[in-house]
């Protein structure tokens, strides 16, 4: 102890005076705190400026734009064919339900037919992108909460395993670049089905490790129960769709809605939370992942034989009937669409990307607000964006 | 330092050398070993930007193990990193923070630039939001092709710039910018301007050659 | 019970970690540069012209500067310029040649779509990666000597494929030089056409 | 779900008087949209996602469209029912003209999905939306003026290094070249 702290109390106890007042100068300020564009938990180059009463965020607006790579402006001045590569790039954990959502709307806008097997291999690789996206958002989410390392390497080493399938068949990693209108680019060979069969077959033996690891670990309960609450008629307002929208209970899938692909030929369920918490959306999640499997499980039983290229498709000199379309598929973040204006030249007149994780943070600021910071993080992990399409 | 320090012993051929070195004596000078040290411990910064951080993180895990060249201590805050990976897309918008984190990182620092768009804007380079490439304002000692590159290329370039920093000479007129007591390690920050960032590029950074398409 | 959950999160980290020493299943590292797992035949990473032959890769390019690479290339990172002069192809017929053919590995994608567009079979994908430089302008903007590597390399690196493009050219080739002595037959009377001039 | 055109004649007997009319799609895709007028387009809107028979509780994508011709912008958006998983219904919002009159209602009290999406649209076409509540660019930064997805929107220049230029860019790169040297002789050679 100082001298300059003794000689105060010396005075204080000397005149009687053992209580003194409280006179925090911070008291009932608020702090503005600028999170991003660069943080490690932000995902990406995403910003958020939070208003804080101590640890409670009390007001949270998102800041985007800081990926903003004029993806439909460049639609706009490539051909139809040129776009299906930048589609990759939107949401670049998977680039395969971007191919497809795209192959898809153009497919309605020049009413341009798919063969059987080609759609059998779209839901092949969608499942796959599905597993892969949801696994890797479970590592993401546990290393929001502070679990730094351990679960995402294992969901990076599942990872690496269907990035090796993606690759075999698509000659790149992560910008797979695959699908075609009227079709897939290339078919799959019989070993490239054979050793996806086997990883698809062994997904539910790490599944159930990867659970046992985290699911009923107590710490991410008291972490994500209860937290970032969602109600469903909010959810359906601000345009939720995908596992956050069907943590809070709303049945909307459009694998079932919209029955595009060979969805209805395949026996599953949709997977429904009830409250709407950051913790039911992590459960979905793994629930999502589980039918998946049992559908390509399916379509590995029953995939016909057959070209997977219509044979009138054209790849170049595509020119569509002037129109419009929009086309929209279940990507694993949700609702993936495209809104494409035709002219009639080789080029779209307009090109509109429906990204789902821009959507899902319209209600980034209710679900945060009355929370910690450290909560605001995981919630934001939670509904599982990706800057690329949340900025374009 | 003088000049004994960063030249190897007199009459000693770099034959001589490896072959001492394969019977366990290690000759070398203070530069090697300095350089050594330095090349074998390169901290990155924590920081991606677009598809390219994806590598990034995929590089840093079991499959590829960045670890095993020393740089698996990816820091979050820039006065703790080394080096810069710029590892995506820059914006227009982004081009300001890159530049103040570079800013803010100290001396001695790299910069490499991963995959197309860093290099040059790659695919995305006629966005009007788009910087053409981060060496517009910072200047970026490895460049990395590919779109994304491989978590192998990641590391092929990390082992160019592990090359690059053991070639460095401690005096004379080539020393690395942190044994220059002139050199500046601060890059001007753009500004956000009506139609576009102010200025567009830092002239002592950015010097491309001529390049003349006939039509 | 509190706690078993986190307990029997342990008891896998535990598994991994012994895994780790001696089941391949848990111990994913390949250790690059010293080991390559394989490249899987399809990988694609930035484009490459086939040539004929190693000997005069320049001579024996199959590409003829039709340039719808250039304009199909979504980045736009090819650049063309066509000669004045024609040469003898494969197959003996005057063709035009790139005199300029750059391709901007700094822009490059590796998307496949100028391989896919391609009507001669001249541009194929690349399977090199390892090309981290330190030079931007110069190094990473490949010239046409660069960019040529002889159909053995092809070979070497898609084999199927390079296999199945063969046999097409082939019949293609067999197809047109049946058709040429055909013609020829009928225009037996016909002055013969000037030789072809030297190859540059 | 009902036909457009059943869903059009309910409209107008709701509405009496307003301009509604059918906007036909002659592509396959054949999804044909409702053009609405701006002044009721908030009534009809709100009409649309309670209606009993049409519950059009989810509005999915928010799109402009600068048609540079006709002279006007136009907003699209595309609506789904969630509670009796039907849909589209397309309903597009006109601007008087691209310069001054580009107000539109404001259609995120109906629907909160509208609000960042319609932030875009201001932002890139420079579309107002009356009764937004919180009309700022979104995807640029603060200070900049134009508005880049229009189609006459002119990119700031920035072409001092383009070795594979062709087409429009190419005559943008131009401006670069030193004037001593004359495009013949500059020519790279192989």
């Amino acid at each position: 102890m100082i001298a300059s702290d003794i000689s105060p109390l010396a005075s204080r106890l000397s005149s009687g005076a053992h209580t003194r007042a409280v006179t925090d100068p911070f008291h009932g300020d608020l702090l503005e705190v600028s999170m991003g564009p660069h943080h490690p938990s932000t995902h990406g180059v995403f910003r958020m400026q939070v208003t804080l009463d101590g640890e409670t965020i009390v007001k949270l607006k998102p800041v985007f734009g800081y990926l903003h790579r004029n993806h439909e402006k460049l639609g706009e001045s490539t051909s139809y064919l040129g776009s299906m590569p930048y589609t990759d790039r939107l949401d670049y954990l998977n680039s395969m339900t971007n191919n497809w959502a795209y192959a898809l709307a153009v497919e309605q806008l020049a009413g341009q037919p798919v063969p059987e097997r080609a759609e059998y291999l779209r839901v092949i690789l969608a499942e796959l992108t599905r597993l892969l996206n949801h696994t890797c958002l479970a590592g993401f989410l546990l290393q929001d909460c502070g679990c730094s390392g351990t679960p995402l390497m294992y969901a990076f080493r599942e990872r690496e395993k269907i990035l090796d399938l993606f690759e075999a068949l698509s000659g790149s990693r992560m910008m797979c670049n695959f699908q075609r209108f009227g079709g897939c680019r290339t078919d799959a060979s019989p070993e490239w089905l054979a050793a996806a069969k086997q990883l698809t077959d062994g997904y539910g033996a790490f599944l159930d490790e990867y659970e046992r690891l985290i699911t009923g670990n107590e710490i991410l309960m008291a972490r994500t129960q209860g937290v970032g609450a969602l109600k469903p008629d909010l959810a359906i307002s601000a345009g939720i769709t995908g596992p956050m929208l069907r943590a809070t209970g709303v049945d909307y899938d459009l694998r079932k809605v919209d029955g595009y692909g060979f969805y209805p030929r395949f026996e599953f369920r949709v997977p429904l939370g009830d409250h709407g918490d950051t913790y039911d959306r992590y459960m979905i999640r793994v629930l999502e992942m589980r039918e998946s499997i049992k559908i390509i499980q399916q379509a590995f039983a029953t995939l016909p034989a057959g070209p997977v290229m219509d044979p009138k498709a054209k790849l170049r000199g595509f020119r569509p009937k002037p129109g419009e379309a929009y086309g929209r598929i279940e990507g694993p973040r949700g609702e993936i669409g495209f809104y494409l204006v035709s002219d009639g030249t080789p080029n779209p007149y307009r090109y509109r990307v429906r990204p789902p994780s821009f959507v899902n943070l319209t209600l980034l600021e209710d679900l945060c607000l009355g929370h910690t910071v450290a909560d605001a993080v995981i919630i934001l992990g939670s509904i599982d964006i990706v800057l690329g399409e949340v900025d374009r | 330092m003088s000049d004994f320090a960063t030249s190897l012993p007199a009459g000693i051929s770099e034959v001589d050398r490896t072959e001492l070195r394969r019977q366990g004596i290690l000759l070398t000078s203070l530069e090697e070993f300095y350089n050594w040290g330095r090349s074998n411990s390169v901290w990155p910064l924590q920081f991606g930007l677009a598809c390219c951080a994806i590598e990034m993180i995929a590089t840093s895990m079991a499959r590829y193990d960045i670890a095993r060249f020393g740089s698996e201590v990816f820091r979050p805050s820039p006065r703790q990193a080394d080096l810069l990976i710029v590892s995506g897309t820059v914006t227009k918008k982004m081009a300001p923070q890159v530049v103040r984190l570079w800013n803010q990182m100290p001396e001695p620092k790299y910069c490499i630039a991963m995959g197309a768009c860093a290099i040059s804007g790659g695919p995305f380079k006629q966005g009007y939001n788009v910087l053409k490439g981060i060496d517009r304002f910072i200047p970026v000692d490895i460049y990395i092709p590919g779109c994304p590159p491989r978590p192998e290329a990641l590391l092929h370039g990390l082992m160019a710039l592990q090359e690059k920093i053991r070639g460095q000479k401690l005096t004379g007129p080539a020393a690395p910018r942190h044994l220059q007591p002139d050199a500046t390690c601060d890059y001007s920050i753009p500004e956000f301007g009506a139609h576009d960032l102010e200025p567009t590029k830092n002239p002592t950074v950015f010097q491309p050659p001529v390049i003349v398409r006939k039509e | 019970m509190l706690g078993s959950g986190l307990l029997s999160g342990l008891a896998v980290t535990a598994k991994n970690l012994v895994g780790s020493f001696h089941d391949p299943a848990r111990l994913t590292t390949v250790e690059y540069p010293e080991q390559q797992a394989k490249l899987p035949e399809a990988y694609r990473n930035f484009p490459f012209l086939v040539s004929e032959n190693a000997t005069d890769p320049m001579g024996t390019l199959r590409c003829v500067a039709c340039q719808i690479c250039e304009k199909e290339c979504p980045p736009q990172c090819i650049y063309i310029e066509k000669s004045k002069d024609k040469k003898p192809d494969a197959t003996g017929k005057l063709q035009l040649y790139p005199a300029i053919f750059d391709i901007d590995t700094s822009v490059c994608m590796s998307c496949q779509i100028c391989v896919e567009v391609c009507p001669f079979e001249a541009i194929k994908m690349d399977q090199v990666f390892a090309i981290a430089t330190t030079d931007r302008f110069d190094a990473l903007l490949l010239k046409r000597e660069q960019l040529a590597k002889p159909n053995a390399y092809y070979h070497t690196i898609h084999p199927t494929e390079a296999a199945e493009v063969d046999a097409r050219l082939a019949t293609e080739r067999k197809a047109a030089a049946e058709k040429a002595a055909a013609a020829a037959a009928a225009k037996a009377a016909a002055p013969k056409p000037p030789a072809p001039p030297p190859a540059a | 779900m009902e036909p457009l055109e059943q869903l059009h004649a309910r409209l107008l007997s709701a509405f009496p008087g307003a301009e509604i009319s059918i906007v036909n799609n002659p592509g396959p895709a054949a999804q044909h949209s409702l053009l609405l007028p701006a002044a009721l387009a908030r009534e009809i809107a709100f009409f649309l996602r309670d209606d009993p028979a049409l519950r059009l509780d989810y509005c999915s994508n928010v799109t402009g469209i600068d048609w540079l011709k006709a002279g006007h912008i136009e907003v699209v958006y595309h609506l789904y029912s969630m509670a009796l998983k039907h849909g589209p219904v397309i309903i597009r919002l006109r601007t008087a003209n691209r310069t001054d009159a580009v107000t539109l209602p404001s259609l995120t009290p109906v629907w909160r999905a509208c609000e960042f999406q319609e932030r875009e649209v201001f932002d890139l076409y420079g579309v107002v939306f009356d009764g937004h509540p919180d009309l700022r660019r979104i995807l640029m930064w603060d200070e900049f003026k134009d508005h880049p997805m229009r189609k006459d929107y002119i990119e700031p220049d920035d072409y001092e290094w383009e070795p594979t230029p062709h087409g429009a860019i190419h005559d943008k790169a131009k401006a670069h070249y030193p004037a001593a040297v004359t495009p013949a002789e500059g020519a790279a050679k192989p």
